[in-house]
């Protein structure tokens, strides 16, 4: 692009964890503050009945990209995009598609979805968790039954089934049954006693990997995981090599949403007047998705599972697998 | 004529009534209708307590089949003891135990349970709540209702986060923790006490105040500085020699932080000094009839301040648990509504320490039990696991308790000529 | 007229004072996090100017998010007053979870469920108002009324426990908070409330013929709801002070002994009066989702139900009461939006000045005593009556 | 010890409650205070009890001024005092309860119970009140409690005893021993501030009087004056002591009660299987000595207790096991034995209070809605009818005195149809002013033809209004006597012995 005009007013209309969930709330926001194009701010909401007036707070000061951070969000950034066709408007882990009452949906002009094909690193995980695991067991756990949380835990039991069925062998993942829909969940976000508690219910079954997927929840387990060294850990959202503050030891990987990419990626259209309705998904393919590296740990694991995980990677850009 | 019976029989007969028909409903529906077609593992070891039995593997069906035999003949027990008119608490308690169990060896079929674990983390889920009701205990007792607890319970957290990890101290974050407390007290003392607030609207505004405020804090402070501001280490385990080594017992009670060790000391010191000690004395009579203790010199409003203080000091050392007993860093509200929860449990417990420890620990064990139940796969909507504690808690004050009643001076302010 | 506006002045004392208390404060807090104000703090002036400017923006800010802002004009003055309506907006839900709050207290009861119950008034209301197709009117009040039903069994389950068991109402309503948030998780994921086409937890939107009538135009987004607000309180009102139902609330929420020995049935008060208070907030949780909302989701709720707690502590537990106390927090709340957006503070902050203004309003003998105003009596008034009800 | 109280006045907003108030006790004096409900009395020795603080005026001790801010202040001048309303704990032993205050603990810091036990027990032989220690308070009879707070108050060794209507709740042996027991206080040394509104009891013990009324002293007499003299001082006009009890012609049985029995939340039998009945325009009374099971008995007459067996007819028609608000309605008036726990909402006002077991008929209510109009309309007819003294009938009953809290109750209860009328001891703790006016009330229901139960422990009063009475004894009728019975023949049967004297069945 040329030489930089004014910057472009950008806004996050956040869900209700707040900017610091050490999820997809903060990804946003660290993504957007981090745009060359961009002047970024934000709106956290106390309640889904937040939403609407942040969004037209945002409308009368003018914001040329709105951002609405969280499925939950898509109903108003709809109604908002559709009376003010001027301004760009995305959503995050929504398609952005406008219902009419029989629930065909069509695409609306100036929003775009930001959607992420999660499962396919969570899968990758679970690959590489079963070749990891010494005991046989792996496990995975949510905040609460949310499906942007059970899309991870979905797509990490695939992966441990496609080792199993590549392999021939038998590894297990609790706290989650992907027919069923069932598993364990700490019940809210915020209670990091409890997901303690839980994750030390996974290490007395004998699980040695556990994905917890839930911001803050997991790193009280991360951090005491250090000293007893009894499992692994692998975070969600952002790599969490460089946001733990204890726990890399034992941090095998991070199932990446690109959050902030995707984010950096419209702002840019918007500033080069590119922008466009179209959905976006990340996916591996795109790198909205990954597997982060696995930093302390990548001595620990063997050439050879590096090697298939990738290949697999590979398979699923390519397309010849199929999750 | 129908015949009458008493409160206490009454209460008897629906507890006998309930547990014979879960105790025979079990044993029907785990033992012979739907029995379990495999075999149940309950892992007894945690640490490296002596082993006497390492794993216990039994057929489903048989150990259903046992446990709730058990739970019959406790019931029959029971059934023995109400027509005696006496107490059935340790028929019901046994009783109980085998249901659980059959229930347990049942859902289990081919899976494995942790048992010692099990105990344990119930327990651990119930620390905050068990010093949060003791909080509340010393104040109500004393005559001031202490809806602040959540508010305590966070501004120690937060508190003994932070000097923890400045100092990189887990001692020094406990011992900063109960004057976070106490502080929060002070605000409730002092506006209750001196100046006659409304006490439920106080302890409602104070959690609002912390919550705010910690939220804030830990938005401008402890997320931009995290190393220096919230990584607190944690204290480690102590086992108590030889204790420690009993199986199920000691990873359970002699395998524990000092935190938890606390725990105990408070709940054994809070029981001893309430009811055999001259504080005690007069703090129940200050709860009970103020006007009474005022007329025997007792200067009412001090006692109750001191023990509003009390109480928070020891809602702090609940705080600290939280960051330097368990988690290792303060999560923004990580007490996660365990004050309300520890309210409950008090008034579940009817006010005494002791009724307020099983309370709690109900509902530790409640969580916990669900816990393990959705490792294992059971198969039932992941909300309603998640229901089970509130549930069992409901079926429980429903069901055992019944009517309680308060210290009859709990949350009037005490003015003298005020009231008679 | 010199008497009257002595009076006035007289009866807005204590609450200005208040106020006056609760903004300092916050002030301060908000001056001391601004790092600006805090670069300054080498030279006094300059830090005291930059503290006053600060400060003075937030505040400003409050009262353009809340009341009036003329920068909204486009062409009528009446789109400056669009803060206001949100207000109401925000209020409304507020007033009628308040009053289920503040009745319950009348009746000697402490209702810590309206949370629970406002879950399941939205629940029926937007089924009614997606899955069937009515005629206009028809519907809102059909989708209204469902929800109020849901809501008063659910708060009448805890009155039926309480009245037949003992247990307390406290614990019973915690717990039941707790279910009411998971059970709408799990429904929210049924085929029957799932919307089509999405996988997170959110429901259809409810059908244009179940949504509430705007009252100023497709620009605003006030509704009729906030009249069923002033309606129910106006219904509290009259049921308490004019009818034999109500009389009998009071009479058992004063003294249920007497109220006994009267022949007053304490079993049916608790009954009744945790079934009226379960329709009102189920009632809040309805105008909620067919004024403002249109689609139930999980989080329906936020913290409406805990709010209404104070809300109706601050009111006294008079119906005029919480109203006022519910748009002073309506007002706080959208204020504190604009105050986040136009100059950063964080909402955290609002929600401290929102504790601070209900402590001081609740102290006035506290206040008294700063401001060493005379006549310090020591008794207050208190709306809660303790555990022994 | 010698108190002299001088120029002690204390106002409660504008209202003065004591007026420049003047008094000397003398060491080893019986001094007695008498004055309506609400002329100031408790409020004057809440004074000296470092209670409550006096706008102006001093105490003096053995002729030097003392300063008494705190009730500490008063036990360690060695003021004891027993107070109108118990201060009790009641979920307390006897012995926590005496020790509370000055509580003895061993070298491991745990309460020293027996010590306390120990000091009960020689109090108790001493001055023979017999009390166990270790009962719990709530459960005693209130004569017995009333044995407790005199202990507690002569273990702290008191010079100067306030004893602030002591006698309101004991039967006729427990006064007479409770006035023993002062008699051998005072020949110890102990001066002695009595509070009553019995004037015999005053005459009986008194070495001097002082009568006060609103909040002034009126006069100081000797204990010779007349009864009648002094209750005129007292109420400032003349008084009926002895109400006039005209002969009439009485009808049938109007209340039936067969074979009931009432039992506690424990299952224990506090009334067991009693029979009697009451005819219509007679008064039976119910004597007994407090806590033989005649509280649960007129509870239970309206089904206010949860176990009831047996029967009870009401003009023939079985009302056990109706509702409570179906027995008020089928016609019975109830007089609760505790106004203010059982008989008025305090915070309620007069008006409301009048309506509390009414409001849900016409002409009070309409459909839903009560009648404001009406209701205040008839609040004015029944101030003025039953002698409210009060300023509005919006004010709140908690303002109200006694007497005038019970007239609320009786105003209630009467001003519907009734056929019997249930009164527990409807005149416990008023002045002689209020009890003329209720003893008047409860004839004048007899004379009209309705049935009247009242249950009483104050012998004058079963005396002076009952056709026939029937003694309560441990749950059960001992004997159901004619009015012509002896006080000593009464007192025994009180005390179960049944006597040869066959009563009139
Ligand atoms: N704290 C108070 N505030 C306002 N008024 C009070 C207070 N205490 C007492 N009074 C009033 O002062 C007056 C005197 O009351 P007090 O209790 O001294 O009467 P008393 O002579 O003891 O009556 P009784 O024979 O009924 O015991 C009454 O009118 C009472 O209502
Ligand atoms: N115990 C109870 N259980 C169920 N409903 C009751 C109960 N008590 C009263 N109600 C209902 O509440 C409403 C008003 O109560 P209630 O009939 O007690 O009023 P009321 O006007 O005082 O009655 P009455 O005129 O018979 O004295 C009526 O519709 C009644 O059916
Ligand atoms: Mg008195
Ligand atoms: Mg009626």
């Amino acid at each position: 692009p040329s030489a930089q005009a004014a910057k472009i007013k950008l806004c996050l209309a956040l869900d209700t964890g707040g900017v610091d969930d050490r999820s997809f709330n903060q990804g946003a926001w660290e993504g957007a503050k981090s745009s060359p194009v961009a002047n970024a701010e934000y709106l956290a909401a106390a309640s889904s009945a937040d939403f609407a007036p942040n969004i037209k707070a945002f409308v009368d000061k003018k914001c040329e990209l709105i951002i609405g951070v969280g499925f939950a969000i898509a109903g108003e950034i709809v109604k908002s995009a559709k009376a003010n066709p001027k301004i760009a408007y995305a959503i995050v882990d929504n398609d952005g598609g406008d219902c009419d009452a029989n629930f065909v949906c069509k695409p609306v002009k100036n929003v775009k979805g930001l959607t992420f094909q999660t499962d396919e690193a969570s899968f990758l995980a679970g690959y590489l968790s079963a070749g990891m695991t010494k005991t046989g067991k792996v496990a995975t756990y949510g905040g609460a039954p949310y499906p942007s949380v059970t899309i991870f835990m979905d797509g990490y039991v695939r992966g441990v089934d496609y080792y199993n069925k590549v392999k021939g062998k038998k590894v297990s993942v609790l706290g989650w049954n992907t027919t069923t829909k069932t598993g364990s969940f700490v019940g809210n976000f915020t209670d990091q006693n409890a997901a303690l508690t839980l994750s030390k219910g996974f290490e007395q079954q004998g699980a040695d990997i556990i994905l917890p997927v839930g911001g803050n929840l997991g790193a009280p387990y991360a951090a005491a995981n250090e000293k007893t060294k009894k499992a692994l850990t692998i975070w969600v959202d952002s790599d969490g090599y460089g946001l733990l503050p204890a726990g890399k030891s034992t941090l095998l990987t991070t199932v990446v949403k690109e959050i902030g990419t995707s984010i950096k990626l419209v702002a840019s259209d918007v500033a080069n007047k590119k922008f466009t309705g179209a959905l976006y998904v990340g996916t591996l393919k795109n790198k909205g998705i990954s597997l982060a590296p696995y930093h302390d740990l990548s001595s620990r694991v063997p050439g050879q599972l590096k090697l298939e995980v990738r290949k697999i990677r590979d398979q699923i850009i390519a397309g010849t697998l199929k999750i | 004529m129908k015949k009458i019976r008493s409160n206490v029989q009454k209460r008897r007969l629906q507890g006998v009534i309930i547990i014979s028909l879960l105790s025979s409903l079990s044993f029907l529906y785990f033992g012979l209708l739907k029995p379990g077609k495999d075999v149940t593992t309950f892992g007894f070891v945690l640490n490296n307590e002596w082993v006497i039995i390492k794993e216990w593997i039994i057929a489903s069906q048989t150990g259903a089949r046992i446990f709730s035999a058990i739970s019959l003949v406790a019931s029959a027990l029971a059934i023995f003891a109400y027509k005696k008119e006496r107490t059935i608490v340790f028929p019901v308690a046994i009783a109980s135990f085998g249901i659980l169990m059959s229930f347990l060896t049942w859902i289990a079929s081919g899976k494995f349970i942790p048992f010692t674990g099990l105990l344990q983390g119930g327990l651990l889920l119930s620390i905050p709540l068990i010093f949060g009701s003791m909080s509340g205990l010393v104040c109500e007792r004393s005559g001031v209702i202490n809806i602040a607890i959540e508010g305590q319970l966070l501004a120690s957290a937060f508190v003994s986060g932070v000097v923890a990890s400045v100092t990189q101290q887990a001692w020094w974050g406990l011992l900063a923790a109960p004057f976070a407390g106490a502080a929060i007290s002070y605000l409730l003392a002092t506006f209750a006490i001196k100046f006659s607030v409304d006490q439920v609207i106080l302890g409602f505004v104070i959690n609002v105040l912390v919550i705010g405020l910690t939220d804030f804090l830990y938005k401008k402070l402890l997320i931009p500085h995290q190393n220096t501001w919230n990584s607190p280490p944690t204290f480690e385990v102590i086992p108590i020699p030889i204790l420690s080594k009993i199986p199920v017992l000691g990873p359970i009670f002699f395998t524990q932080s000092i935190v938890v060790y606390l725990m105990f000391a408070i709940v054994a010191g809070v029981t001893f000094a309430l009811y055999k000690t001259k504080w005690g004395l007069r703090t129940r009579a200050v709860g009970e009839h103020p006007t009474a203790a005022d007329t025997v010199g007792i200067d009412v409003n001090k006692l109750r301040f001191r023990n509003v203080m009390i109480a928070g000091f020891i809602a702090g050392v609940g705080g600290a648990f939280y960051t330097v007993g368990s988690v290792g860093a303060f999560g923004k509200e990580m007490t996660a509504g365990a004050g309300f929860i520890a309210l409950a449990a008090l008034i579940f417990g009817k006010w005494s320490p002791i009724g307020a420890l099983f309370a709690a620990l109900l509902f530790g064990f409640a969580t916990n039990l669900q816990s393990t139940l959705s490792i294992i796969g059971v198969a039932i909507p992941s909300e309603f696991m998640l229901m089970v504690p509130y549930i069992a808690t409901i079926i429980a004050v429903t069901g055992l308790v019944g009517r309680v009643r308060a210290p009859a001076a709990d949350g009037i302010p005490y003015s003298r000529g005020g009231s008679h | 007229m010199k008497k009257v506006i002595s009076r006035i002045a007289q009866s807005i004392k204590l609450p200005g004072l208040s106020f006056l208390m609760a903004f300092t404060i916050t002030g301060i807090i908000i001056a001391l996090s601004d790092e600006k104000v805090m670069n300054k703090i080498g030279s006094p002036i300059e830090f005291l100017k930059s503290a006053g400017a600060s400060v003075g923006n937030a505040y400003l800010a409050l009262f353009q998010g809340s009341i009036y802002d003329n920068r909204l004009i486009k062409g009528n003055i009446f789109e400056g007053f669009y803060p206001f309506f949100e207000t109401i907006v925000t209020a409304t839900p507020l007033i009628l979870t308040g009053l289920s709050v503040a009745l319950a207290f009348k009746s000697g009861l402490f209702n810590i469920g309206a949370q629970g119950q406002f879950i399941f008034g939205a629940i029926g209301a937007s089924y009614v108002g997606f899955r069937f197709d009515l005629p206009v009117g028809i519907h809102i009040i059909a989708a209204a009324t469902a929800g109020m039903f849901l809501a008063a069994i659910w708060g009448g389950i805890v009155g039926f426990l309480k009245a037949r068991t003992g247990a307390h109402e406290v614990i019973l309503t915690i717990m039941m908070n707790y279910i009411a948030g998971y059970f709408i998780l799990w429904l929210l994921k049924t085929k029957t409330f799932l919307r089509p086409g999405r996988i997170d937890p959110i429901a259809p939107e409810v059908l244009d013929s179940a949504k509430l009538p705007l009252l100023a135009g497709e620009n605003f987004r006030i509704h009729a709801g906030i009249f069923i607000a002033l309606a129910a309180a106006l219904f509290v009102w009259w049921l308490l002070t004019k009818t034999t139902i109500g009389y009998k609330f009071r009479a058992v929420g004063a003294n249920s002994q007497a109220a006994r020995t009267a022949g007053i049935s304490v079993p049916f008060v608790i009954t009744a009066t945790m079934m009226i208070c379960g329709a009102l907030a189920g009632l809040g949780g309805a105008v909620h989702v067919l004024g403002s909302e249109h689609s139930l989701n999980a989080d329906v709720a936020g913290s409406l139900g805990f709010d209404a707690i104070t809300v109706a502590l601050l009111g006294r537990a008079q119906p005029l009461g919480t109203v006022f106390a519910a748009l002073l927090f309506g007002a706080l709340h959208t204020g504190g939006r604009m105050m986040q957006s136009n100059t950063g503070v964080p909402l955290d902050i609002v929600v401290v000045t929102q504790g601070l203004i209900v402590l001081f309003i609740a102290a006035p003998v506290f206040v008294r005593y700063i401001f060493r105003l005379k006549k310090l009596n020591t008794s207050a008034a208190l709306t809660s009556k303790g555990w022994n009800g | 010890m010698s108190l002299e109280l001088k120029g002690i006045t204390k106002t409660f907003g504008s209202f003065t409650a004591n007026d420049s108030i003047d008094l000397k006790v003398e060491t080893g004096q019986i001094h007695a205070i008498l004055g309506e409900n609400g002329a100031g009395k408790s409020t004057l020795m809440n004074i000296v009890y470092g209670l409550l603080k006096a706008d102006s005026g001093e105490i003096l001790i053995d002729g030097k001024k003392v300063e008494i801010s705190e009730p500490s202040d008063a036990l360690n001048v060695g003021i004891g005092m027993v107070h109108q309303h118990f201060m009790l704990i009641p979920v307390f032993t006897v012995a926590e309860n005496i020790m509370l205050g000055h509580e003895k603990s061993n070298k491991f810091r745990v309460l020293d119970l027996d010590q306390a036990r120990a000091a009960i027990r020689t109090i108790s032989e001493d001055f023979g009140l017999q009390v166990d220690p270790d009962a719990i308070v709530e459960t005693l009879p209130v004569g017995i409690q009333q044995k407790v707070e005199i202990i507690k108050a002569l273990i702290y060794e008191a010079k100067v005893l306030i004893l602030d209507e002591p006698t309101a709740v004991l039967t006729p042996q427990e006064t007479d021993e409770l006035l023993n027991t002062m008699r051998d206080l005072k020949s110890k040394g102990t001066s002695i501030i009595f509070i009553t509104h019995k004037l015999r009891e005053v005459r009986a013990v008194a070495d001097q009087i002082t009568i006060i009324r609103r909040g002034k002293v009126i006069g100081a007499v000797s204990p010779s004056t007349s009864e009648a003299e002094l209750a005129s001082m007292m109420v400032g006009r003349a008084v009926d002591l002895a109400p006039a009890k005209y002969q009439h012609e009485t009808g049938g049985p109007i209340l039936e009660v067969k074979n009931l029995t009432v039992r506690d939340a424990l299952g224990t039998s506090i009334v067991k299987g009693v029979n009697f009945h009451v005819n219509s325009g007679e008064v039976l009374a119910v004597a007994g000595v407090q806590g033989n099971g005649q509280s649960e008995l007129a509870r239970a007459l309206i089904n206010l207790e949860e176990h009831i067996e047996g029967s009870i007819l009401l003009d023939g028609k079985e009302i056990r096991g109706s509702s409570i608000k179906q027995s008020l309605h089928a016609g019975i008036a109830f007089i609760p034995e505790s106004r203010e726990l059982d008989g008025v909402i305090g915070s309620f006002s007069i008006a409301e209070n009048l309506i509390l077991d009414l409001h849900g008929q016409a002409p009070y209510s309409k459909g839903l809605n009560l009648s404001a109009k009406v209701v205040h309309s008839e609040a004015e007819k029944r101030v003025t009818e039953f002698d409210i003294r009060t300023q509005s009938i919006m004010d709140s009953v908690s303002t109200l005195s006694g007497g005038n809290k019970q007239k609320v109750v009786i105003a209630r209860e009467l001003s519907r149809p009734i056929k019997v009328l249930v009164a527990s001891q409807p005149t416990r703790g008023l002045d002689v002013g209020s009890i003329e006016f209720v003893h008047e009330r409860i004839l004048a229901q007899r004379d009209a033809g309705r049935g009247v139960i009242l249950f009483s422990t104050e012998l004058d009063e079963v005396m002076a209004l009952a056709d026939r009475i029937a003694v309560m004894y441990r749950g059960e009728i001992l004997d159901i006597v004619g009015s012509n019975v002896t006080r000593e023949e009464l007192g025994l049967l009180m005390a179960g012995i049944t006597s040869a004297k066959a009563g009139a069945k």
